[in-house]
């Protein structure tokens, strides 16, 4: 049936050029895991492609073996019933246990030094960087510089940073394919990974989170900015910062969008991707205490980084309310918000239960990554967390809102007023 | 077919099996080495969670004050776990007499013909004395769970509480099964006698019993007596 | 010479089994509860399947909204229990029963009340943990449920079921680990010493020590995941001090050497399949049994390659990496050993065949990839991810589903005396392997670009949509060989070619008596000198037996004095009641804990009684 | 133990030659030492553990470690009477005991109870 052998051919061949095609192919992707920009991802490259092109050879020696047995002695009109009977071959056998020996002796060695080079220890003037991982965020900490940040993660180029992985409740991986990874969180251990973007430009990442962690493991993703040294050194001092919104008159604020060096300093209303007709982002109220880099640029962002969730249909979002942060620092400073998160400054918000706020308008996602920091999607966030992100915490707050965990529709709760009010705040919390 | 032309005869009955074995034989010991790893498991997280319990009582560490609330001695009491140890092992002593007895009870006088001698073919009183000694057994383990739990540790105290009562409950558990399997043996000796050809079914029960035994024969070192 | 006597040869027309469902209930035939097995489990493997549709859907595109996260969950978790423990274990269980008996020359199982009471707890275990979707609590853990996310972190009976469920399935597993354990021991037919045993019955064999081995570790585990749910044990209780990575090594030391349950029948199947069609012996079969016991031990000792990225150190690390490795050698001895069977032989490509291939051409593809992820540091990148997924589908489907397809298509006459129509069997086939094949392959870029396993959702733009597509295509094209694969088997089952004693000129016993077999298989306990008894009467793949139909009947048991076990419900009312207890564990989470005692007491009680009253009665009646 | 069921076959049965034999068991003169040995080995290891000097020692847990597998093995070979019986049974208790072993030394170095001192 020589039907048979033919797609098997093509598919073969399809095969080998896609496989031979991975790594170039791949680079081009954005998360990919060849991307060569960390000691880590070259030393897992080079592991990689010789993994690669052994298996490729594996894999098509023993395919066309296998389809040249099919094509030569199928059944044929005329062929013997009784084909020679073997039974075995000892010589054959002995090679066909030795080849593939050799061929993985090949692979262990390049590995076990690889095992030992990435689980050294890492160098001693690395960045540390402790994550936590809470269901279904990120909480980063630089113990050296006394800054707890969320979801976002600032790496400056060219040194070493060293990770110290633990979990506040359940197991969680953290990964960005892109730089390295992953390793587990896991509870009553403190595990390590390091790596150095050492061959990249100030760029952003996505990473995620890669161990199965509840209803909304696919929602805890997070953002990784690699940045100069000196950005890094700006951002940290500005991070250090207490909340830099006081209730204090309106200062007219920049105007979003402006370009170029400008946005690097100036600051910035985050961009949103998609505005709802006639969406009006917010002007801060006030101007940051911090010059200089705050955060890394909007408009920089790679199209990749940008989420694009989707807000639940049914969530009804007015952007065209104008939000008073004063109002808003009220409402947030003295209501339901407290019980879970910190403000920097402000002496009621010291709970560590959810993400520290302190600069939460510097940001440029919300919800684990989940969203861009717009006013549209912080608005609708604020309204109803858990019908964005299934099974959080954060819980339902607009008035009339049905929230989805406790099951009912919310006779008390914040206007469409307040919640722009409250958007308005954080956004001043830059 | 070189065979049906010559109609060869039905096979009545039962074939021989191919070891000359009895399936059930096989059957236990497979279900034996199984056991092994249960209780492998079972061990490795009682070995593996020593030492890492953050609240007492502990099994052989003393707690003070402020780790503990109060004074807390070594919990595990080896006098008393050695004697019922002891008692375990004389079990296993007693059932393979009983064994003995059932598969000689065809040739009278086979253990000697004194008191003693009578004694010993006695599988009743062996079976009998075997389920006795494992219910002493029992009575030791319950007597330790409870003094235990006075003593403030259960099994959802701390992690050396949740893995010592498990895994000296499985045990027990087992203990229970084996002394309602012996109690059974004796019913059906008293009912109709057990002889020779019965042999195999107390070689299987004598087997588990024994099994039993070793298991706690490993649990009394690497829980009582390592610290 | 065998002595594959039996009443003439043809003479199948007359016999039929007593009919009536009591007579199904009581069974203790291992040929029908082969075939519970089976069917059984083709009904799983249409719901597993329908799991993975769904799943598909809301992986078409990003942002799929097409079910929630929470349902997602629960059904990437019951797809996975299910395709793995009521799919692919039963259907080896239904050829285990089937065919172990035959290929050794034995009237039945060594325990055949045993045999039911497994069977009946397999049933009533998937009918409990589906259950879960009955009140919409169905398992949301994943199929490993990893702690504390399964402990602490998941109140709800989503879980109770998992873990209830898996323990009342293990039983099931475990007696029918003894049960053939003992029969392959000790009921194989005169002068079948073990080297001379078919190489299915070989690799089954093996597959009853992983089994028995295997279970008791995830037993334990479950024991405690169940204490930590049920009674407040601080097993996996982070907060007492306890390691979360205990679940992990236990479930692993039982989930690895699972993987090989899994395949190793597979493998059986196919070494079986590939000298009949290539009508030649099966090549080096001493090296395939070696093999296979390498397999099975190495399989014990590598387990934690599923941590690598837990952080267990370099030393570890490489020890786990070496021994996974060293599986690729044994594997592909039995690779190219089949290659070279076919070499040099006359292949027929029936359908039964070309699964056979498939499942050596694909089992390559998941294998080498498995290596890849044997090596840490590489794995590091791949774990967790599409290319994982991509890994065990082309291992689990396209080796072992492939290989049991194959088994299907070649021993369906032998369960049903009536052929699979090849005609729709090329398209099952055909279907089958392209859907396969554009389903599965995709998952290794996506993997590799960066998508984590267990997402409800990847966003857009991330290079990732054309390759979801491309899997959601395969699998409604699967969908496709689905239901090509049901229509056959239902049409066959009623109007299928008959087929005689020897359909394919097989060479081992099962193919010297009637199709389907007589109740007591062999009249005559055939005596074996070969490992291909068969074939030293006519050429290999072909058949000297007449395929028509003689009207002479098969006589029975009775007319041949043969004795046979007499039928039984205890075995069915153990089940029940054992499962019936362990569902009433469930009532403690509902509140009802007095409820569920007096439950659990009462349904204890009656086990205990039925099994006594099961043990003392004799298997058969006097002679 | 009654062996009624020989194998008819035996000719053929090469690799169960000397098998299915009818296997003297010890009797209550073994079964007697053996019960004494086990009491025996039993004293020593309480005694041994009210010796703090002893318990403090590197020799501590190994002695008690082959004292509790000597009782093992012997209640295993005499009163189970492996070391006479069959060796299908040999095999199939110590390869499963050996995989146990081996499991369990595994776990204790993967959690740190165990670990390999360079030198
Ligand atoms: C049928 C089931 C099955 C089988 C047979 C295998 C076989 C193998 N598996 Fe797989 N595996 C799974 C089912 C299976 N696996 C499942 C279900 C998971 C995921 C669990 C989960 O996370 O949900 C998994 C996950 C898994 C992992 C963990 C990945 C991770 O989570 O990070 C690893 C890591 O080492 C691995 C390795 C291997 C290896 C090396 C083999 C080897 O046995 C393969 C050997 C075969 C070959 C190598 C091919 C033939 C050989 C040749 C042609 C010779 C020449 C070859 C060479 C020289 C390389 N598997
Ligand atoms: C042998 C095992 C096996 C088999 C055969 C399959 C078969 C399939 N699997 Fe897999 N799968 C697993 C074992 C298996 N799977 C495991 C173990 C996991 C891991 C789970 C976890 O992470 O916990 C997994 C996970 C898994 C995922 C990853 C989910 C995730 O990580 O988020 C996906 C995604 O596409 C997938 C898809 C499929 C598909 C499309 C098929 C197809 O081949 C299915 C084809 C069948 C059909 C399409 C059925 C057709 C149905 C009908 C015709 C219905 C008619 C019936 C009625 C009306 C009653 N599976
Ligand atoms: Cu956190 Cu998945
Ligand atoms: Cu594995």
């Amino acid at each position: 049936m020589p039907a048979d052998s033919r797609p098997r051919r093509l598919f073969r061949a399809a095969l080998t050029v896609a496989l031979a095609s991975l790594i170039a192919g791949c680079v081009q992707n954005p998360n990919s895991v060849f991307h060569n920009r960390t000691d880590f991802n070259r030393d897992v490259g080079s592991l990689f492609s010789l993994l690669i092109w052994l298996g490729t050879i594996v894999f098509v020696f023993t395919e066309v073996m296998l389809v040249w047995a099919l094509i030569k002695y199928r059944s044929r009109p005329g062929s013997p019933r009784k084909p020679e009977q073997t039974h075995g071959n000892t010589k054959l056998e002995i090679l066909w246990t030795a080849i593939p020996a050799v061929v993985l002796a090949i692979i262990a060695v390049p590995t076990v030094q690889t095992i030992f080079k990435t689980q050294g220890a890492a160098r001693a003037d690395a960045l540390r960087v402790e994550v936590v991982g809470h269901q279904w965020w990120w909480e980063f900490r630089y113990p050296d510089y006394g800054v707890v940040t969320a979801n976002e993660l600032y790496l400056p180029l060219g040194r070493t940073v060293n990770f110290a992985l633990s979990t506040h409740d359940v197991i969680h991986s953290f990964w960005i394919p892109a730089l390295g990874g992953k390793r587990d969180l896991v509870n009553n251990r403190t595990n390590h990974l390091w790596f150095t973007p050492d061959s990249t430009t100030d760029d952003a990442f996505n990473g995620y989170c890669a161990e199965f962690c509840g209803i909304s493991h696919a929602n805890m993703r997070f953002r990784a900015f690699t940045v100069t040294p000196e950005q890094f050194a700006s951002w940290v001092a500005h991070q250090q910062s207490s909340a830099v919104f006081h209730p204090q008159p309106a200062t007219p604020a920049t105007t979003p969008g402006t370009a170029g060096a400008a946005a690097a300093t100036a600051p910035r209303t985050p961009v949103a991707v998609a505005p709802a007709p006639g969406a009006q982002p917010v002007p801060p109220p006030t101007a940051p205490v911090q010059a200089g880099f705050v955060s890394f640029p909007a408009d920089k962002m790679p199209n990749h980084a940008i989420p694009k969730t989707p807000i639940p249909p049914g969530l009804a979002v007015d952007t065209t309310l104008k939000g008073d942060p004063a109002r808003g620092m009220q409402l947030v400073s003295t209501g339901a918000c407290i019980g879970c998160h910190t403000v920097k400054g402000v002496p009621s918000m010291v709970s560590k239960v959810g993400p520290d706020l302190t600069h939460v308008g510097s940001r440029l996602t919300i919800g684990g990554g989940l969203f861009p920091n717009d006013t549209r999607h912080l608005f609708a966030w604020i309204k109803n967390a858990r019908a964005m992100k299934p099974g959080i915490q954060m819980p339902t707050m607009g008035k009339g809102q049905y929230d989805p965990i406790v099951k009912t529709t919310l006779t008390v709760g914040y206007t469409d007023q307040q919640i722009a009010d409250v958007v308005a705040y954080l956004q001043a919390l830059k | 077919m070189a065979t049906t032309a010559h109609a060869p005869a039905v096979t009545h009955g039962h074939p021989p099996t191919t070891t000359g074995l009895d399936h059930r034989k096989i059957a236990i010991w497979a279900f034996i080495g199984s056991e092994c790893m249960l209780f492998t498991s079972l061990i490795s997280t009682y070995l593996v969670y020593k030492g890492r319990s953050v609240s007492g009582p502990f099994p052989h560490e003393v707690c003070n004050p402020p780790q503990c609330a109060t004074t807390l001695k070594p919990i595990l009491n080896i006098p008393i776990t050695s004697v019922s140890t002891f008692v375990l092992l004389m079990s296993s002593l007693a059932m393979v007499l009983a064994l003995a007895a059932v598969e000689n009870k065809d040739k009278p006088g086979w253990a000697g013909t004194g008191a003693w001698g009578r004694a010993l073919a006695s599988s009743k009183l062996w079976l009998l004395m075997t389920a006795i000694l494992g219910a002493t057994f029992l009575g030791f383990q319950a007597y330790e769970f409870t003094s235990f739990v006075h003593e403030g540790l259960t099994i959802r105290q701390n992690l050396f509480g949740s893995s010592f009562f498990t895994l000296t409950g499985f045990h027990g558990a087992h203990v229970t099964v084996g002394v309602l399997w012996l109690l059974t043996l004796l019913a059906i000796d008293m009912r109709r006698g057990l002889g020779p050809k019965d042999a195999l079914i107390v070689d299987i029960s004598a087997l588990y019993w024994h099994f039993v035994d070793v298991v706690w024969i490993a649990i009394f070192t690497l829980v009582y007596l390592i610290r | 010479m065998a002595t594959a006597a039996t009443a003439p040869a043809a003479a199948q027309k007359g016999y039929e089994h007593e009919g009536g469902i009591w007579s199904w209930l009581t069974t203790v035939d291992h040929k029908r509860i082969g075939a519970l097995y089976l069917y059984t489990a083709l009904l799983w493997f249409l719901v597993g399947g329908l799991e993975a549709l769904v799943i598909r859907i809301q992986l078409q595109g990003p942002n799929g909204r097409f079910v929630s996260a929470e349902m997602y969950n629960q059904l990437f978790t019951m797809h996975g229990t299910t395709m793995i423990f009521l799919v692919i274990m039963p259907l080896s269980a239904a050829f285990f029963n089937l065919l172990i008996p035959l290929q050794i020359g034995a009237r039945d199982v060594a325990f055949p009340r045993l045999n039911a009471f497994s069977y009946w707890v397999y049933l009533f275990g998937s009918l409990f943990m589906n259950a879960s979707w009955l009140v919409g609590a169905a398992p949301n853990g994943g199929w490993f449920g990893y702690t504390p996310l399964t402990s602490t972190f998941s109140p709800g009976l989503n879980i109770d079921f998992w873990v209830l469920g898996l323990q009342i399935l293990g039983v099931s597993s475990l007696a029918a680990g003894f049960n053939f354990i003992t029969t392959i021991i000790n009921m194989r037919a005169p002068g079948m010493h073990f080297m001379r045993m078919p190489i299915f019955t070989w690799m089954a064999f093996i597959v009853q020590f992983l089994l028995v081995l295997a279970f008791p570790v995830i037993t334990i585990a479950l024991v405690f995941l169940q204490f930590d749910r049920f009674f407040g044990t601080q097993f996996y209780e982070a907060a007492a001090g306890a390691d979360p990575l205990l679940w992990q090594h236990l479930f692993w030391i039982f989930g690895h050497p699972e993987v090989y349950i899994l395949i190793l029948p597979a493998f059986g199947l196919v070494s079986e399949v590939l000298p009949t069609f290539s009508r030649k012996p099966l090549f080096g079969y001493p090296v395939m049994v070696y093999s296979g016991m390498l397999i099975a031990f190495l399989g014990f000792g590598v387990w934690a390659h599923h941590m690598f990225a837990v952080g267990m150190g370099p030393i570890a690390d490489t020890l786990f990496a070496v021994t996974t490795m060293l599986i690729g050698i044994p594997t592909g001895v039995k690779i190219f050993n089949w290659i070279f069977t076919m070499w040099g032989g006359d292949i027929r490509f029936t359908t039964a065949m070309k699964f056979a291939i498939a499942l050596v051409a694909l089992f390559t593809i998941g294998g080498i990839s498995g290596v890849m992820h044997a090596s840490p540091p590489a794995d590091l990148q791949q774990t967790d991810t599409y290319f994982i997924v991509a890994h065990f589908h082309y291992v689990l489907f396209g080796g072992s589903m492939m290989g049991l397809l194959a088994g299907l298509y070649y021993y369906f006459p032998k369960f049903t005396g009536r052929m699979l129509s090849e005609k729709i069997g090329t398209w099952h086939f055909w279907l089958t392997f392209v859907g396969m094949n554009l389903t599965f392959m995709p998952m290794h870029w996506s993997g590799l670009l960066g998508m984590p396993r267990r997402t409800w959702v990847y966003d857009a733009g991330q290079g990732l949509e054309t390759l979801n597509l491309m899997s959601s295509l395969g699998a409604y094209i699967q969908v496709l060989a689905v239901l090509v694969g049901a229509y056959n088997v239902l049409v066959s089952m009623r109007r299928g070619v008959r087929a005689g004693n020897d359909p394919w000129g097989g060479p081992t016993l099962e193919w010297s008596i009637p199709s389907p077999p007589p109740d007591y298989n062999f009249a005559a306990i055939p005596t074996v000198t070969s490992r291909y008894p068969l074939w030293e009467h006519h050429a290999p793949g072909t058949s000297d037996i007449p395929r028509t139909i003689s009207d002479q009947r098969v006589p029975t048991a009775k007319e041949l004095g043969i004795p046979m076990p007499n039928p039984s419900i205890k075995p069915l009312f153990v089940a029940l009641f054992m499962t019936l207890m362990f569902a009433c564990m469930l009532l403690i989470h509902l509140g009802k804990t007095p409820l569920a005692i007096a439950g659990i007491i009462t349904c204890a009680t009656l086990m205990t009684f039925s099994l006594y009253s099961w043990l003392l009665t004799p298997l058969e009646d006097e002679h | 133990m009654p062996h009624d069921t020989h194998d008819a076959h035996g000719a053929s049965h090469s690799d169960h030659k000397a098998m299915g034999e009818v296997h003297e068991h010890p009797s209550w003169g073994t079964y007697k030492w053996v019960a004494l040995i086990l009491t025996v080995i039993t004293v020593i290891e309480v005694w041994v553990y009210y010796i703090p000097v002893f318990v403090a020692s590197r020799l501590f847990v190994p002695t008690l470690l082959i004292m509790s597998a000597v009782k093992f093995a012997i209640v295993v070979m005499f009163y189970m009477h492996l070391k006479y019986d069959h060796k299908l049974f040999r095999a199939l208790f110590t390869g499963p005991l050996a995989i146990a072993i081996v499991t369990l030394i595994i776990l204790m170095f993967l959690f740190g109870h165990l670990s390999i001192h360079a030198g």
